[in-house]
């Protein structure tokens, strides 16, 4: 669900053919019959922004009917565990949890939590700054709280007490019947009574199912929700740290893994440790205070946070000046790139550096993002072709229809030509945890270069200049290491170095370090990412490890190098019993060695060695030391799964099934229509279309095909991709072309609230209408891949979508939203924006 | 067949595309145009679902047909009884091959594989094997030519030669799969000796029956059909039409003697009718 | 070459003298095609390399030589793709040697109508002192209401989720390093 | 019938209007090849001498024809690198490199008056080849997979011999006087009426697969050139028996007739190639 996997991942889809081959059954449930569909053993349609509604059915189902892997459910998940007295549902505040302040459009979570106590949370979930809660001084996870020997205080292990999670669960997901998913999604009964039975027999002991999901579940206002729906079903029915179960994340982009880990992200530094927030923490010691959970991998906090220090500043950083921590820059709320977007148009940013991106077709509500870029001072674009970010200002629509005028845009533009991945050295993460080192096989030409080497350098030029400087704010850059050894006439950066660097040495000796387990909180050892640590371990390049898959078993431990500890299935000590014994023969992965008194198995135990299945916490007991032996979850405070999430969702601790910001249905389960939580931006670039508008009247999604990748810079370029994909299209139904005088082959016009865009119709039956509330929508399909340069060119469907963002991770809602067609090329030039504004007026 | 070889001739070898696995990637086209530095083929978008390569020809040698069809994949159900077959084509590498046989140059000759194979340095591009073909398959370039003309006076401007797969001539005799089965990434397209895909094919089609797939079937598997066999044989979906394939073809060169036969009566009535026109006088 | 030799090669009498009268087989066969060997057979050397489109993570095989890329292909070794390749996978020759690749620094004054030429140096260089000078006048050390800020929200940085590690490594750091915090990468697009 | 989005099983051919163009050429300088030894024995030596030359001359025009079809016309030599009796073409390039060289050198001693012997060996050979490469361009044409060329094998070298008769016979009709034409104009009449009894047979007997000689471009073609060869004829068997200028008319309109003829066979397996149901339906007839 919310994946094409054929035609997104086409390589990674010969193991899902090799199960299908194998009898497995193989579901795809998405808006369109995609080339993913036809390979399945069922497809059932649905409506796109609709998937919670069919997951929380399949959860009611489960519970509905008995179906769930009881021993796990008790064991691994926090289903016992007993909720807040004063924690209220959906269900009861129709659509609302308990804590929602209509001021701050926030929710207050204290009510959230178990009861007795705060849980903390788990990574890379802490950088908002929510209210503090129960006198904490801070809100980003209450270590005072009070989790005993990593236990929750309130437990009923029958699972009976009406406020246990089970319970709530249970009560939450009730109304979620398959006649009100068939109503809301458009899919039949019968076909989601079958996908229920199916997915339930992929349980137990014996047997497991995985869920596969893209962009299509993440780019939504509630896409965190989306993904949470799912973890839901697997903890059910077991299927999480177990071979063949999981959730897994099919991700775009060759090292968007490792974009995360090591982030280009605002909120985040390398190994999801939090950026310091203005208000949330006042000095380093409130900031470890927050951020260190007394029990759980994550009371090491520290010691990551130290060694990051050290591999920045080196000897600059100390105990004495707090590791330089008053000096570091602080975020607030959101930072995030459609925010930064917002403020360029608002004039408050005045330089952009674009390294391999292109928001000017990739990004929604794109023509925004073009006007924006006009409004700079000045750009950096980085990328091995001109691209549309680059030539906006001579190129762009907006300056064929007149809203644009080159002589007035005084964004001063650097075009830089990059490497290749052929021409430089470096690694990869890919959608499994694993960096792969790529070596370099040619020289880059010209003034082709990699962006190590540009920032390297930058950085270098920029420390030059600020050498001297006394301002107080130099101090970092000016503590800043950065002396990577370089190479080859272009003086390129050496790849390794930065690589040793992030893997991790001991300061004083520089010997490699082993992994995080060797990280230190006292300055001696330097780490730039510390779930990366031990990539680089004795001295070889780990990632860099090619041992051909015929020397090696299935998991392949000895090709490249997985994070963390080279683990290639996390949480996998739930693949054994509580005991220690694998679920069954056949599935078994991890287990506990009793004789020799380890974990051990086909793959690196995701547990301490030698941290038995019966092991009881001390009371005193502190991080990992405080998670039970057969509690599997150790980056969790309690070492268990969580059903329901107390804490790190601004959104809910339980999913829950709203319609997307444009949407023409009311929400069928609450008078609270769309997720409440939502990031909105209504201005004159990026308005929405009232809920249910007769002049927006089409549920539009965008896509992918397997011929070209994301915003075409990669592939537009490509005679030979080019070729399989020339032109933009859009995909509608026959019953949508007669209704509208659509013709196949011929021209037609889409437009939202944003603009209007041109297409070729394929008219087919791969996007059925639905009846949804007992009314007949029908779905626009819209593959987003052009723009105004290459060698096949087309407007751009991301023009159309708007920016409403999800509340946890900022990502847009680009896979719903609402449009109408019309026979026939777009207006041109000025006429354009008329023809939108027209049409604006007419929806009021 | 390979007598001529003696001890250079190797096993057979071929192609199995088995279209029930065929994801529609394109990998085959990409995969053979990257190894065989075949042309670009035109920017056209058809409309024709996700077809825009349409045909095979001089510069596509691998084509993925597209067919959505309002029948479900397998048994009779009928809700959301879609199905959407796609299919890699490619030159079949008949036992008995037209364009070889009526190639006057011998620039298509039969390798020390089995294998049908234009020689670039040789055709002169005289057209023939192009209607000769019972698949369309082989086509003439008409692009400009890439090396250098070599007489001046009556060289032409365009490539003009005949092209279509050769099975990755130059990579079998290195030792290599051709590019496009080894691209593949479900392996619907299979290589190996021919012997054994037949009976790959054969398990595969019992396996499709058994699970009650609609229209399995194998096409040009059999060595006694009209072109002997192909070399490159396929498990389709569907009557061979509907993917744009003869469902009967035959190797014209069957015909031949029968041909040579009418053709030689034909040249002694030319010459009967010549010598009855002096009936009657010579002047 | 005398007469006799090219008679000998000639391949009508190759058609009698080696088994194939019919000249369907090794008689019409060409020289070029006697000897003809893979290009991946004579490459300089061959880079084990990783496919840059999506995450998936395929291995490839990058030939090489004389110093360009003859030919990259799936790497069988890899467990991950076992040496197959989508088409964009497939298609990275033509990706690294596309036509509308730029190897020249290209800029535009602001206002200007179109691109001029710089040096890579001098562009470097400016871009430095862009970066120094918008920093310093838009440093914000603490925000209104006070609290400490150490950052300049001036400028921003986009790209990373199709560079290597070691490059998101250096831009976050330098970013880091500069009070630049609006550092974001396609994993939220 | 089905078909893939309507798109043509077979591919066109290739050719250009060169190769129909040499399809007249060769059979005018097969057959006039034969009609020179057949007047050389029956004693009618203008007739001889001017049918030799004009098999001469066409047979210097084809080569030049095919050679300019080609698409890479600098190896023209290539034909002759193999010798492949399972290719038409092969065999017809041997031939047409045979006739050509002897037809050209008995045309030469016949224009020197020298080296008697040779000559006529020469024109023996000449005209020993004559009448395959009159009627081999058929045979050519129908070893395709073509339906409406192959299935009319059998037809098609009759077809072609009994233009290329015709042919001879016009041209020759036209390049000798009335007086000592009489053969030549009852080879043009005999041929045409040959040619047009075969179109009708073939037709009949191909029904469905020969639609394309009757539509189309094709059609059109067939119709001008049925007109063409028996008005000609008619009045090469009239009036041309007394005036020069009808029998040049008259021989002038068959030769026309033939040459729109060999387009409308051409053009008849562009017709054929491009619709997928001559190519499917004959094949799936037989396949049930």
């Amino acid at each position: 669900m919310g994946s094409n996997m054929a035609e997104n991942h086409p390589v990674g889809f010969q193991w899902v053919m090799e199960a299908r081959e194998r009898g497995a059954r193989i579901f795809h449930v998405d808006p369109r019959f995609t080339r993913t569909s036809a390979m399945c053993t069922d497809w059932i349609r649905i409506r796109a922004g609709s998937d919670i509604a069919f997951l929380g059915g399949v959860v009611n189902y489960i519970l509905g009917h008995e179906r769930w892997f009881d021993e796990y459910v008790k064991h691994y998940t926090n289903a016992p565990v007993i909720i807040d007295e004063e924690f209220q549902d959906t269900e009861d505040l129709d659509g609302f949890f308990s804590g929602w302040d209509p001021e701050k459009g926030k929710y207050d979570v204290s009510t959230w939590q178990y009861a007795g106590m705060e849980a903390h949370g788990a990574a890379g979930q802490r950088e908002e700054g929510f209210e503090p809660t129960k006198g904490e001084g801070s809100g980003h996870g209450g270590h005072s709280g009070g989790l005993e020997h990593g236990e929750p205080p309130e437990e009923d292990p029958t699972l009976q007490h009406p406020r246990c999670v089970f319970q709530l669960l249970k009560k939450h997901f009730a109304r979620y019947t398959p006649e009100l998913v068939a109503e809301t999604c458009g899919c039949s009964v019968e076909q989601f009574v079958d996908y229920c039975e199916a997915i339930c027999e992929a349980s137990g002991r014996e047997r497991t199912g995985a869920f596969c999901y893209a962009v299509g579940w993440t780019q939504h206002t509630v896409g965190v929700q989306y993904i949470r729906t799912a973890t839901i079903i697997q903890q059910l029915l077991g299927n999480i740290g177990r071979p063949g179960g999981g959730i897994l994340a099919l991700r775009g982009h060759a090292s968007i893994q490792g974009s995360t880990d090591i982030p280009t992200l605002y909120n985040i530094l390398p190994g999801y440790l939090p950026m310091p927030h203005t208000e949330t923490y006042g000095d380093f010691e409130s900031y470890m205070e927050a951020n260190t959970s007394p029990t759980g991998f994550w009371g090491n906090f520290k010691s990551y946070w130290v060694s990051l220090m050290k591999a920045y500043f080196g000897e600059h950083a100390t105990p004495r000046n707090d590791w330089l921590f008053k000096h570091l820059p602080r975020i607030d709320d959101d930072n995030s790139a459609y925010w930064t977007a917002l403020q360029m148009l608002d004039g408050t940013v005045k330089g952009y550096i674009i390294a391999g991106e292109n928001p000017a077709v990739g990004n929604t509500n794109s023509r925004l993002h073009r006007l924006a870029l006009a409004k700079l001072d000045w750009l950096v674009v980085r990328d091995v072709v001109e691209i549309e970010s680059a030539s906006f200002w001579y190129d762009s629509p907006e300056i064929e229809s007149g809203e644009l005028v080159t002589g007035d845009i005084a964004t001063e533009v650097f075009f830089l030509p990059a490497a290749a991945h052929t021409e430089k050295d470096g690694s990869f993460t890919n959608t499994q945890r694993l960096l792969q080192f790529h070596w370099q096989a040619t020289e880059p030409k010209g003034d082709c270069r990699s962006d190590l080497w540009f920032y390297f350098h930058l950085g270098r030029l920029i420390k030059q200049k600020l050498a001297d400087s006394e301002e107080e704010r130099d101090t970092l850059i000016k503590a800043l290491r950065w002396d990577y050894p370089t190479h080859s006439a272009i003086q390129e950066p050496d790849a390794e170095s930065v690589l040793q660097e992030v893997s991790g040495r001991e300061v004083e000796t520089g010997v490699f370090l082993d992994g995080y387990t060797s990280l230190k909180d006292d300055g001696s050892t330097l780490c730039g990412c510390w779930i990366y640590s031990g990539c680089f371990k004795d001295g070889i390049n780990q990632t860099a490890r090619k041992k051909p898959l015929w020397e090696q078993d299935y998991v392949a431990a000895e090709w490249a190098w997985a994070w963390p500890d080279n683990r290639r299935l996390l949480y996998n000590r739930a693949s054994a019993d509580p005991d220690g014994k694998p679920w069954s023969e056949r599935k078994k992965y991890v287990w506990w060695d009793a004789e020799k008194g380890e974990w051990t198995g086909l793959d690196t135990p995701d547990f301490e060695k030698d941290k038995e299945p019966g092991y009881v916490p001390p009371d005193d007991a502190e991080a990992q030391d405080a998670i039970a032996g057969d509690h599997p979850f150790i980056m969790q405070a309690d070492g268990r799964a969580w059903l329901f999430v107390p804490h790190g969702l601004e959104d809910g601790p339980l999913p829950t099934h709203y319609e997307p910001q444009e949407s023409p249905f009311e929400n069928s389960l609450y008078s609270q229509r769309a997720n409440p939580r939502r990031q909105q931006f209504e201005r004159p670039e990026n308005p929405y279309a009232a809920p249910g508008s007769e002049v927006y009247p089409y549920v539009a999604t965008t896509y992918r095909l397997t011929e070209h990748h994301t915003a075409g810079g990669m592939t537009r370029t490509v005679p030979y991709l080019s070729e399989l994909q020339p032109a933009m299209f859009c995909e509608v139904s026959p019953e949508l072309a007669k209704e509208t005088g659509l013709e196949h082959g011929g021209w037609a016009t889409i437009y939202s609230a944003r603009t209007a865009i041109e297409a070729r119709v394929l008219v087919t039956d791969r996007i059925p209408p639905l009846e949804v509330q007992g009314r007949r929508v029908h779905q626009i399909g819209l593959p987003y891949h052009w723009g105004t340069r290459g060698l096949t060119t087309g407007d751009a469907a991301n023009d159309l979508d708007h920016i409403a963002l999800d509340p946890n991770v900022h990502i847009q809602e680009s896979k719903a939203f609402s449009v109408g067609i019309v026979p026939g090329r777009r207006p041109r030039g000025p006429a354009l924006p008329r023809f939108v504004e027209e049409l604006r007026k007419r929806a009021g | 067949m390979l007598d001529s070889y003696g001890t250079e001739a190797q096993e057979r070898v071929g192609f199995f595309t088995d279209t029930s696995v065929c994801i529609g990637c394109k990998a085959c086209e990409v995969a053979c145009k990257e190894w065989n530095l075949v042309p670009e083929d035109g920017l056209v978008w058809t409309g024709e679902s996700y077809d825009n390569t349409s045909e095979l020809g001089a510069n596509t040698w691998r084509h993925v047909a597209f067919v959505e069809q309002n029948e479900p994949l397998h048994g009779d159900r009928e809700v959301d009884a879609l199905r959407w077959l796609m299919s890699s084509d490619v030159c079949k590498h008949c036992t008995h091959a037209a364009c070889l046989d009526v190639c006057p140059t011998g620039s298509l000759f039969r390798t020390e594989f089995g294998t049908v194979v234009v020689q670039e340095d040789i055709c002169n591009g005289c057209g023939y094997c192009v209607p000769a073909c019972p698949f369309g398959v082989i086509d003439k370039r008409h692009l400009p030519r890439r090396d250098a003309p070599a007489l001046p006076l009556i060289t032409k401007q365009e490539d003009g030669r005949v092209w279509k797969c050769t099975l990755c001539y130059d990579r079998l005799k290195g030792g290599h799969e051709p590019a496009c089965a080894k691209a593949c990434p479900t392996e619907s397209i299979q290589f190996g000796p021919l012997d054994d895909l037949r009976e790959r094919a054969d398990e595969r089609l019992a396996k499709l029956q058994a699970e009650d797939w609609n229209g399995a079937r194998l096409y040009g598997r059999d060595p006694d059909d009209g072109v002997g066999g192909f070399g490159a044989f396929f498990l389709l979906l569907d009557e061979p039409e509907v993917y744009g394939l003869p469902p009967d073809p035959v190797v014209t060169t069957r015909d031949l003697p029968g041909m040579y036969r009418s053709a030689a009566i034909a040249a002694g009535a030319v010459v009967l009718g010549v010598v009855a026109a002096f009936v009657g006088g010579s002047r | 070459m005398s007469i006799g030799d090219a008679l000998d090669r000639w391949p009508v009498f190759r058609q009698l003298r080696e088994g194939d009268p019919l000249g369907l087989g090794r008689a019409a066969r060409s020289e070029r095609s006697r000897v003809l060997k893979p290009r991946n057979d004579e490459a300089d050397h061959v880079v084990q390399s990783v496919c840059p489109y999506c995450a998936v993570g395929c291995g490839q095989l990058v030939y090489v030589k004389g110093g360009e890329v003859t030919h990259i292909e799936g790497d069988p070794a890899s467990p991950i793709s076992r040496g197959r390749l989508c088409p964009k996978g497939q298609a990275s020759k033509s990706y690294v040697q596309s036509p509308l690749r730029e190897y020249k620094v290209k800029y535009r004054r602001p206002h200007a109508t179109a691109w001029e030429e710089l040096e890579l140096d001098e562009a470097m260089e400016m871009i430095a002192q862009r970066v120094v000078d918008t920093r310093a006048a838009n440093w914000q050390a603490e925000t209104e209401k006070g609290d400490p800020a150490n950052r300049t929200l001036a400028i921003g940085n986009l790209g990373g989720a199709t560079l290597d590690n070691e490059e998101n490594y250096l831009i976050k750091k330098l970013c880091f390093a500069l009070g630049i915090v609006q550092v974001e990468n396609q994993a939220r697009i | 019938m089905s078909s893939y989005y309507g798109r043509p099983v077979l591919k066109e051919p290739v050719w250009q209007p060169e190769i129909p163009a040499y399809f007249f050429t060769g059979g005018l300088a097969g057959a006039s090849s034969v009609l020179s030894l057949a007047a050389r024995i029956g004693g009618n030596e203008t007739l001889a001498r001017r049918s030799l030359y004009l098999g001469a001359l066409a047979d210097l025009v084809s080569p030049a024809l095919l050679i300019s079809d080609l698409g890479r016309p600098e190896r023209f030599l290539n034909m002759l690198r193999v010798f492949k009796v399972t290719s038409p073409m092969s065999v017809g390039s041997w031939i047409l490199f045979v006739s050509g060289s002897a037809t050209s050198t008995a045309a030469l001693l016949e224009w020197a008056g020298r080296l008697k012997p040779v000559k006529y060996a020469a024109e023996l050979v000449s005209s020993a080849v004559g009448a395959p490469l009159s009627v081999y361009t058929g045979t050519l044409v129908a070893d395709t997979a073509i339906p409406v060329w192959h299935e009319a094998r059998h037809e098609l070298p009759f077809l072609f011999g009994a233009s290329a008769a015709a042919s001879a016979g016009a041209a020759a009709a036209i390049a000798v006087p009335v007086a000592e034409a009489a053969p030549a104009r009852r080879l043009a009449l005999g041929g045409a009426l040959v040619e047009n009894v075969i179109m009708l047979a073939m037709e009949k007997r191909l029904g469905f697969v020969g639609e394309p000689y009757r539509e189309g471009e094709a059609g059109k073609y067939a119709k001008a050139a049925k007109a063409c060869t028996l008005g000609g004829a008619a009045l090469l068997a009239t009036l041309g028996r007394k005036s020069r200028l009808a029998a040049a008319a008259g021989g002038g309109l068959v030769l026309a007739g033939e040459a729109a003829l060999r387009w409308s066979v051409f053009k008849a397996g562009f017709q054929s190639a491009r619709d997928p149901k001559y190519t499917v339906k004959p094949q799936r007839d037989r396949h049930r």
